[in-house]
This record gives C-alpha cells, structure tokens and sequence, in this order.
C-alpha cells in the first residue's frame, strides 16, 4: 500500500510518464529471461581495474602491513590469556587434590544435566530498547 | 592493559592526521643522526606527496596527474597504520640498542656471532615495514645500499622469488651440474653481461641460458655478484671474502675419444668483494686486472657443425689466498681444481654459443688457427674412452 | 565409603587448627550486549577497505529492478540523473568520464533508492504506537551511549553496553572486593554451592545467573586463606543486597584495578575480559 | 658440497638384477576354460610377438629396437628412446643395461651404456658419459660446409647487409661531424680521429643505457684491450700509457649532449658536480619564474632552451620537464587563464571559447582562454 506521502512524491513524475512499447520483437518472457541472465552477467558492469600511482601502492601496503602486525598482536595476546586462565585452572585443581580432595571429586564432577542458557545473546552494532530484562521468574 | 595504551594511541592519531613527523613515536623512522640516509625517499616533493596525500608527484605528466584519483581515505588510513608501524619499529630499536651494548661487552666470539645474527634480524625487522624504505626499493634503485640488512633481505627476497629459480631451472635442465660440479647451494647472486655491446638486446643482463653470437661476447664480460649472508662481510684482512670465478666451456669436442673435453676460457682469483663492492667491472680489470687474472679471457668460438656448447661460469669463495700462477687451458678439470683449492662453490650462470659468421674474424683477432669443420650428420661411430 | 571418607576429612580438619580456610569467590560477569568499540585504527582500516570494495562493485542492474516506463523507474530517475557524457568538445580538466550503464566506471557508483518515509511530513494524527507498527517508517538505531553511562551510575547493569561488567561488593563501604563465601569447617559443600547459596545469601535471589563450571578457575592464597574462583554469568535480573549496609558495583576491567587492591588484582587479572 | 656429501648415500644406484630373472616367469593363466568354448572366445588373434630384442650387455646400434610392449612395463633411461607404442629403441650406440632407478624404485628401466663396463644409472653427481659423433671434414669438403647456408640465413643474407652499410655509414658521417666539431678545441686535443672514434663509442654505449662515466670507462678498456689483441702478446706499456694520458686530457676538455644526437653540440665537460648544481638552478629558475602562469611565446621559448641546455638534462628528465613547464594545455587553476566573462558569439581577438566540465557543480561551463594556454 502506497502511502500519502508517497503518492505526493509520484505525482510531479508522473507528468513525464510515457509507456514504452516493447523495444526487442521477443517474447515478454524471453524478455524476462534476457533481463535476470544480464543481471547475473559481469558484461559492462564491471568498474575499471584500479591502478594505483606508486606512492598510493606504497600506503596500500603500508596500511595491509601494519593491518597484519595489528592482528598479530591482538591474537597473540588474546592466546597468551586464555593460556593462562587455563594453568590457573590446572593449578587450583592441582591444590585442590592435593589439599581438599573432597572437593576436588565434587569439582571435578561432570554436570549432565546442565544447559546452555537460551537467554544469552550475541552482540549486536546497536543495543534493544531495553537494553536489560529486571523480572525474573523463577 | 592493552586497551588502555591502544586508545592512548588511537586518541593521538587522531589530532595528527595530516600533520606528520611531529609526535615522538614518529621519531623513529625520521630520525636521520643514527640512521643511513639511503632509508629515506630522497626526493622531497615525493615525500611529501606519501605523508601528506594530494596528487601523486611520480606522475609527471600534468594531464595524468589531474586526471588520477587516489582510493578514498588512503592518507588517512596511511597516517594510522604509519603510527602503528613506526610503534611497532620503535621496539625493534629498543632491542637493538640492547644488543648492541652486549656486544660491547660480550668477549666470547661464539656468543658475539649469535649476538650479531641477533642485531641483524633486529635490524631487518625495524625497517621492512618503513614505506620510505619500501619505495625506495620499488621505485629507486639507486638508493638501494646493500651496506644495509633491510636492503639485503629484500634483494634476496626479490632474487629468491623468480631470477634463483630460473637459474636453477637452467643449471639442472642444461646439465650443468652435474657435467662440472656435482651440485649448487647458490649462496650468492651472480650477474652477467657484456657492456662492450652496442645493441640494445646484447648489452643488458643475460638471461641464464640465453644464446649468444660470438660477437657479444668477444671481451670480458662484467660480473656482478650479490651477497646475501652477513658471514661474508669484507674488510680486508679477512680472507673469506675473497673470489674466484671460472668459466669453462665442458663441450670441447674431443675427436681422440669421440667425445668432449673442457676448456677453461676465463679464470680470475683472490678478488676481494663485499655488500656494496660488488662488481667485477671494467674499471676493475682496467686498473687490478693483471693481478686478479691467472687465465685471461678468451671467448668461446664454437666450431661449424659442433653444436650448441655451454659456457658454463662459476662462482667460489675462497677459503684463503691463492696463488695459481697459470693454468692449462685444454682438459681442465674443475672438479680438481676446486678440490685443490680448497674452494666452495657459491653461485653460478651460463649462457650459451653456437657457431655464427662472426666467428671467424674473432678467431682471427686472439690469434687462433681456423676452426674445424664438421660433417653435419651425426655419425653411429661408438664412443672411444 | 563417602561416609568414611567425610568422617576422615573432618578429623584431619580439627587435628591441625593451623589449615587455611576455603572459601568461594564468585567472579559474576555481565556479558557484552553490543559489539566491542573499535580502536581508531580499526574502523579507519574498515571504512577504506568498505570504500575499496564498493568502487569494485558492478554497476547496479537499474533494467532489472525497475522495468522501462513505470512509474518506479521514473521516480529512480528523478534521483539518480544520468552523468555528463564523454563530449570530444568538451574540456574535462579531472579526466575524461567513462560512462557505462549509467555508471562513471572510475568511481564508486552512489545509488539513491526512492525512500518509504517523508522526510518533512510528520502525520499529526499518527500515534506513537502506530509509527511503530508502520513498516515503512525510519530505521533510527538506538544509542550506543545508555542514561547511566551518562549519570555515572556504576551500579546499573545498562552501562558500559560493549564491556564485560564484574560484581564487586563491599560490606563496609571502603574495601570492595569480588563477592566471596567461607566454608565452614564442620560440613563441606561443593565449591560452587557453596559460591550460590552465598551469593543468594547476600542479595541473589532475583538473579539468573549462570555458573560455567563447577570447577574453580583460579586459586588465590592469602593469609590463611584460600579463595578459589568460580565463573558466573548474570542473564537477567538485578542483584539486590539483603542488607542495607552491603554496596555494590558493576565494574569493567580498568576500574577494577582503581578498586581491587594491588597485588590482588595482578593475581586475577588475567580472569578478566579486555572487551 | 655438504648437500652432496648427505644425500650421495641415498643415491647410490641399487644394484642391477639379471634380466634373466625379468623374462623367467613361466605364465600361468587362472582363469577357468571350459571344454566346449564359448562365443566370445572364438576369435582368437595372432601373438604380437612382444618382449625384449636384446638383452643385457648386448651391443646395440642407433635405432635399433631394445624391447616391445604394451604399456612401459620397462621405461626408457639414459640413451634411449620411446615410440608411440611404447616400443624402446637406442639412441646411441652401445650396450644394454637394465636397471632400477632410486629417484622411482618401482620401475624398470632400461639404458644404453656406451661403455661395456659403465653400469646405469650414472651415479646422480657424477658427470655424464657423452658422445660426440660427428667426423672432421678436410679440404674443399670443410670449405663447401663452413659456407653452406641455411635457408633461413640465406633469405636473411641480403637484409643484414643492407642494415650493416646503413650502420657503418652512420658511423663514418657521425665521426666525420665530430672531427669536424673537433677542430674548436685544436689547441688541446692533439688527435681529432682517436677523438672522434672515441666520442663515437661513447655515444653508441649511452644509447644502449650506460651512464656516461661508465662508457667513458668502457670506451678506454676497449681501445686497450683491442691494442692488446692486436699485439698478440707483445709489451704495450707505452701506447696504453699514452692512450691513458689522451683519455684522461680529452675527457677533461670536450664533451658532448647525447640526449639528441641531430643536433648534437660538443661542449667544454662539466664535472658531474657542477653539472647537478647547474641542474639545481635551472630547475629553480624554472619554478619561480616561469610556473604556474601563462606564458608568452618568448617565454616558452626561453623555458625550451633552458630545458635543452647543452649537457645538462638526460632525455627522460627533459621530456619530464617539459611536460610540467610546457604543457600541451595549461590547467585551469592557473591564474589569468580563464577569461570568465566573455561574449561567447564574438570573442575578442587572442580568445579561444571553449566548454569545461565542472566537477563540483557537475554542469559544463562555456569560458573563454587566451590563446597562450595552448602550447601550439
């Protein structure tokens, strides 16, 4: 359904509106046919290649190089504390055997019955209207 | 923690987006005291041009230039990335200082050379991400001074990529290895050409395996020869920087056993070279060529009907001084020669000959009887040795 | 045999009064609800390469979407006029164009698509329940910047949208620590029980809280005590302590480290998200 | 040689098998075969009278066929061909020898050995046994074959020569020019011929891309090395001194501009540091006094011979400078070169009317240009 606003917008066009016949003596169908083949097609629609002056091919590199060492950085710290948390995790488990075995066999006791909790989300760009939920029912 | 010091970083890049050389990180890599001069683009308008943005100025032509229109945003992203880069660098600069006072202190000389293989890496990697240095290598092949790491290792990066592997290709396809030397671990780039030459497709570097009338190759040829590792640093007590080069020829034939002798056409010794000294020229031969030659050059004129023959040169490191005083020309055997000299095979070329009308009058210009002739079909006569 | 084992424990636990004391740390966490905040770097690299994938980009099939001679192709028209053509008599001192279907081949192609809103008009008599409902209205996004971002409130799990968020409590209103639970010495729980029933204890009950593990991620020692860590996440609710006096805070990595003590802080401190 | 050393133990040839062995298998045939025959096995076709035609150490001679199969149940090694059947036959004379190969441990193969006692493979690092084969000529026989001609250079014959007399002409009206050119500098150049020849040379290596130092430098090594030759072993101390001495005062007194040899002017040598210095300031004098403005044609003259100056600028930086300074149409930033209002029907004198596209309006403008703008 158009709306009001729309229509306002059609109206100055439609002054210059002329119906065209059919240019090509095919079939609409073949018509159609020919339209959504050309749409798929790369001919005359492809941008020219860039070629870049040699200063310009310098900065791309540049930016690619410092993009890569960036990322290099970022994972490498990234691995370097997961690998920590997880010889904390070795550790308190080592002292736990060691000095509460009791606790040691309840912790290292696997939860079957447990579930991944629905209510967890992945981040989005932007947040929801209420960015949190306050009632819980229990 | 990380985070704290990236939006420090990110706040600062943010002022300093056109303006470049300002902040003390950027020091780095504009900082010219302790740095060679050859690590920064000479030309300053094409400097500006990289840190500033605007037109490229390596387009002359004003049309071209007026017309050419830079991706969006490059300076700006430029300007940033230049940040992260010169951060990155600042490091690697750090730890060079470091290394280089424990050079100073170091005595033990096995530890002092992992010390300096150290400094070198450290060297390379505070400056293979500078894009002065990058351009300069791309576009100004003047300024590129092998004194430096980084220039080193892009040379034979570069070299690596393609020229090694096509030379390779030819030593192993044409058999020169193993007709003369069993094998190669070409440590060096070697280079040829003959700059006697008047026309332009003899006059340049020749392709290894190129075919070449006797006419371009009637003088010495000029051999480059590029050294990669840092073991090889010259200075002139040190004997392990010395050369020898040979060119020998393995496809004399030799009617006696219906087979093929080699022949040596060229043999130089005790040439000192180094990183920036590099060349075998004829400035060199002009002035120390005497002393270097133990076997001057002849060119390899093939005989009508004797085939395709291979001029096969080599490239030895010496392990000491040597003092060959001549040489017989006729069956030499390079496979004793090197082994009585103690000699280390680094690099290799070869090009190759066949007969042409131009033979003869070269003949005839070093003195040498005419060529033989061949009949043109090959014979079923066995083999005699 | 559990029994033997528990009367066992015990009696080891009186012989020596000198054994340190277990206790539970509860490390609750409210995870990211929007995507991490980009360094500078990071979107200027993105907005380039965004800017290098559309000039790449094959021109817009226009006889596809919009058929000749209707009015939506009119209307695309009126917005998208066709660009000046390579006229030999005419000067071009930028270069010379190169149009193919409708497109400058050197550039991005910058599409304007008829919009399904007016820009002026407001309808006076659309409710806001109603605008809501419309379809073709404005997609305007939320702000990434909450009210208590803006007021500072350090105790709303609305702020800080794009970090990891840390209960911390303090009972006395000047040492704030993560929430943590001794076990007693007569009877033993499980490490991770014993961290619920605590923080139920002290102001959870109206919370969803999910524990990773029951195995502890951490062990901090101090004076006869030992502290080991377990992981939560915080769904949904609000944590609301029992007692009056009990503050509270949800605090993202840095300021932890202005409220943690010191050493403290750089034991745990890798527990801790950087996003 | 290191690399040899570690890998020559993994190469040594496996040792060769009796062929004997290869052909000694009796044939069993395992499928069943009825009594009374079936329909498909009723046409039965003759033998191929495939397998070996010779044999271990048997002498073979070129062309002659070694073994016949189906398929390379022996591959071709050293010496010997493979047809389009896969039939196996010498290249060269010598005696057959079938061997294992370490590079494809699962293949047979058979080689030709040109001696009796050299087993295959060659051992990877050593030197190939090689055969020449072709018998001298002596006499006429030798002077009709070093003649001969193949069709190819015959049909080239007369072209070359053509190109070789145009060559040779250029070079003896060039050296003239310059001997002529020569005579200026009488006084201090003794002998016009060696210098002309030599300015020649010179001139011939920077067209092929040399720095002119370089050639300089090329030139004299080949003049000596020449005079060596021509020698033939004699002592020339003497003449290399003198030459030395010629080089070193002619290089000093006389150079000459290659960038356009037609009309090529000797001029007195600059050294290369001066030479940059005077680069320096024509290129600063063309920055401040003749850029970015419209230039009369007295102007553009005085840039042309400023770029041009003898000696100076390479062919490539003069073409760049000529592009920046003399541009074929002036931009349009240029101030004074736009005459914005401007009666389009009747321009005035010296006004050229032309259509420009905006880009930041994206319409065209009709403005006028004074003619200088144009560079022709």
């Amino acid at each position: 359904m158009l709306s009001s606003s729309i229509k306002s917008a059609v109206l100055p066009v439609l002054r210059t509106f002329v119906r065209f016949k059919s240019k090509a003596d095919v079939s609409p169908s073949t018509q159609r046919v020919i339209g959504q083949m050309s749409a798929l097609s790369a001919s005359k629609k492809q941008p020219k290649v860039i070629r870049l002056s040699n200063e310009d091919l310098i900065k791309h590199k540049s930016i690619v190089n410092a993009w890569n060492l960036y990322r290099r950085r970022k994972v490498s710290r990234q691995r370097d504390q997961l690998n920590k948390q997880y010889q904390s995790i070795v550790d308190a488990m080592e002292d736990l055997k060691q000095s509460e075995p009791e606790l040691y066999v309840w912790a290292n006791t696997k939860q079957t019955n447990k579930k991944f909790p629905l209510q967890l989300r992945v981040p989005t760009d932007y947040p929801p209207s209420q960015p949190w939920v306050y009632n819980v029912k229990k | 923690m990380w985070r704290k010091t990236a939006s420090k970083y990110s706040l600062r890049a943010i002022h300093s987006t056109s303006k470049c050389l300002t902040t003390g990180e950027k020091k780095v890599w504009s900082e010219l005291s302790s740095r060679s001069s050859s690590l920064s683009i000479k030309n300053a308008k094409i400097k500006k041009s990289l840190f500033e943005g605007g037109k490229p100025e390596t387009i002359v032509n004003i049309e071209r230039k007026a017309a050419y229109y830079s991706p969006v945003d490059i300076d700006k992203t430029f300007q940033l990335a230049y940040d992260e880069l010169a951060r990155v660098s600042g490091d690697k600069y750090a730890l060079v200082d470091e290394l280089k006072s424990q050079l100073t202190s170091e005595t033990d000389t096995e530890i002092k050379a992992q010390l300096e293989k150290k400094l070198n890496k450290a060297l390379v990697d505070a400056e293979i991400y500078n894009p002065e240095v990058l351009y300069n290598f791309e576009y100004d092949s003047e300024l590129i001074d092998a004194s430096q790491p980084v220039y080193r290792k892009l040379l034979h990066d570069k070299w690596k990529s393609h020229d090694l592997m096509v030379l390779m290709q030819r030593l192993e396809q044409l058999h020169v290895i193993p007709d003369t030397l069993p094998t190669l671990e070409p440590k060096v780039e070697v280079k040829v050409k003959f700059p006697h030459n008047t026309k332009s497709e003899f006059s340049s570097w020749i392709v290894p395996g190129t075919v070449l009338p006797a006419f371009a190759v009637c003088k010495p040829p000029t051999i480059e020869i590029t050294l990669f590792d840092e073991t090889a640093v010259t200075d002139d007590s040190n004997s392990s920087s010395l050369y020898t080069v040979v060119l020998v020829n393995p496809d004399e034939p030799d009617l006696s056993t219906n087979s093929f002798t080699t022949k040596l056409h060229y043999g130089l010794s005790n040439v000192p070279l180094s990183h920036t000294d590099n060349q075998i020229d004829s400035g060199k031969l002009l002035t120390d060529g005497e002393e270097f030659t133990f076997s001057s050059y002849i060119p390899i004129l093939p005989e009508k009907n004797a085939q395709i023959q291979r001029a096969c040169l080599w490239v030895f490191r010496q392990n000491e001084p040597l003092t060959i005083k001549s040489c017989e020309r006729e069956s030499f055997n390079i496979r004793e020669f090197a082994a009585i000299h103690n000699l280390t095979p680094v690099g290799a070329h070869v090009w190759r000959q066949t007969f042409d009308r131009s033979v003869n009058a070269i003949r005839e210009q070093y003195h040498l009887p005419r060529g033989r002739v061949f009949h043109r079909v090959r014979r079923t006569d066995p083999y005699m040795g | 045999m559990k029994g033997r084992i528990l009367g066992r424990i015990s009696l080891r636990a009186y012989s020596t009064d000198l054994k340190p004391v277990v206790s539970s740390t509860l490390l609750i966490s409210r995870t990211p609800i929007i995507s991490e905040e980009l360094t500078a770097f990071e979107s200027q690299y993105y907005k380039y390469n965004n800017e290098l994938w559309k000039r790449l980009m094959w021109t817009f099939p226009k006889w596809y979407y919009y058929k000749d001679g209707t009015i939506s192709e009119q209307m695309f028209k009126e917005l998208n006029p066709a660009p000046v053509f390579n006229n030999p008599n005419v000067d071009f001192p930028n270069g010379r164009p190169e149009i193919r279907q409708g497109r400058d081949r050197r550039f991005k192609q910058e599409l304007k698509l008829p919009k399904t809103y007016s820009t002026e008009v407001e309808r006076a008599d659309e409710t806001a329940a109603e605008s809501s409902d419309n379809l073709s209205r404005k997609i305007v996004p939320n702000s990434r910047i909450t009210k208590a971002d803006e007021t500072k409130d350090l105790t709303s799990l609305e702020r800080k949208l794009a970090r990891t968020l840390y209960l911390v409590i303090s009972l006395d209103g000047n040492k704030w620590s993560l929430p943590n639970f001794e076990m007693s010495r007569e009877e033993k729980v499980p490490l991770h029980k014993l961290a619920e029933t605590g923080f139920q204890s002290i102001g959870g009950e109206t919370v969803n809280y999910y524990n990773v593990s029951n195995t502890p991620c951490h062990l901090h020692h101090s004076e006869n005590k030992k502290e080991y860590f377990i992981k939560s996440h915080i769904l949904a609710g609000k944590f609301a302590p029992v007692d009056n006096s009990t503050k509270f805070m949800w605090l993202a990595k840095e300021e932890l480290q202005e409220y943690l003590e010191g050493a403290y802080y750089e034991d745990v401190k890798h527990l801790f998200n950087d996003v | 040689m290191s690399f040899y050393s570690s890998v020559s133990e993994l190469l040594r040839p496996v040792t060769q098998f009796k062929f004997s062995s290869l052909v000694n298998v009796s044939q069993v045939r395992n499928a069943t075969k009825r009594v009374s025959g079936s329909r498909t096995n009723k046409n039965d076709s003759a033998g191929r009278r495939l397998g070996p035609k010779a044999y271990e150490n048997t002498f073979v001679k070129p062309g002659q066929i070694i073994m016949r199969q189906r398929g390379t149940k022996i591959h071709p090694g050293e010496n010997v061909g493979i047809g389009i059947d896969h039939t196996i036959y010498a290249l060269e004379p010598g005696y057959v020898k079938f061997y294992y190969n370490p590079f494809h441990p699962y293949r047979k193969y058979v080689g030709i050995s040109l001696k009796k006692d050299l087993d295959l493979p060659t051992p990877h690092f050593e030197p190939r046994t090689r055969r020449f084969g072709y018998v001298e000529l002596t006499g006429l026989d030798a002077t009709k074959e070093e003649t001969r001609m193949s069709r190819k250079e015959f049909l080239a014959t007369p072209k070359l020569k053509a190109l070789q007399e145009e060559e040779s002409a250029f070079a003896h009206k060039t050296i003239e020019y310059f001997k002529e050119q020569l005579s200026e500098y009488k006084d201090t150049v003794e002998d016009e011929n060696m210098g002309a020849e030599r300015l020649f040379k010179i001139y011939q290596l920077v067209t092929v891309g040399q720095p002119l130092e370089q050639a300089q430098i090329q030139a004299t090594f080949d003049y000596l090395w020449d005079l060596k030759l021509a020698h033939n072993g004699a002592d020339i101390s003497t003449q290399r001194e003198k030459y030395l001495n010629f080089v070193e005062k002619f290089d000093n007194t006389v150079s000459v501009d290659f960038s356009n040899l037609q009309d090529a002017k000797l001029f007195a040598y600059i050294t290369p540091q001066a030479r940059s210095a005077k680069k320096q300031e024509i290129t600063n004098k063309l920055e401040t006094s003749y850029s970015n403005k419209v230039l009369k044609a007295s102007e553009k003259s005085e840039v042309m011979n400023l770029i041009k100056s003898p000696g100076i600028f390479s062919q490539k930086e003069q073409t760049d400078l000529t592009d920046t300074f003399l541009p074929k149409v002036l931009p349009l930033d240029v101030p004074g070169s736009i005459i914005e209002d401007v009666d389009t029907k009747k321009p005035p004198k010296g006004v050229v009317i032309t259509r420009v596209y905006d880009a930041e309006t994206k319409t065209l403008k009709v403005v006028g240009r004074p003619k200088e703008v144009y560079s022709n």
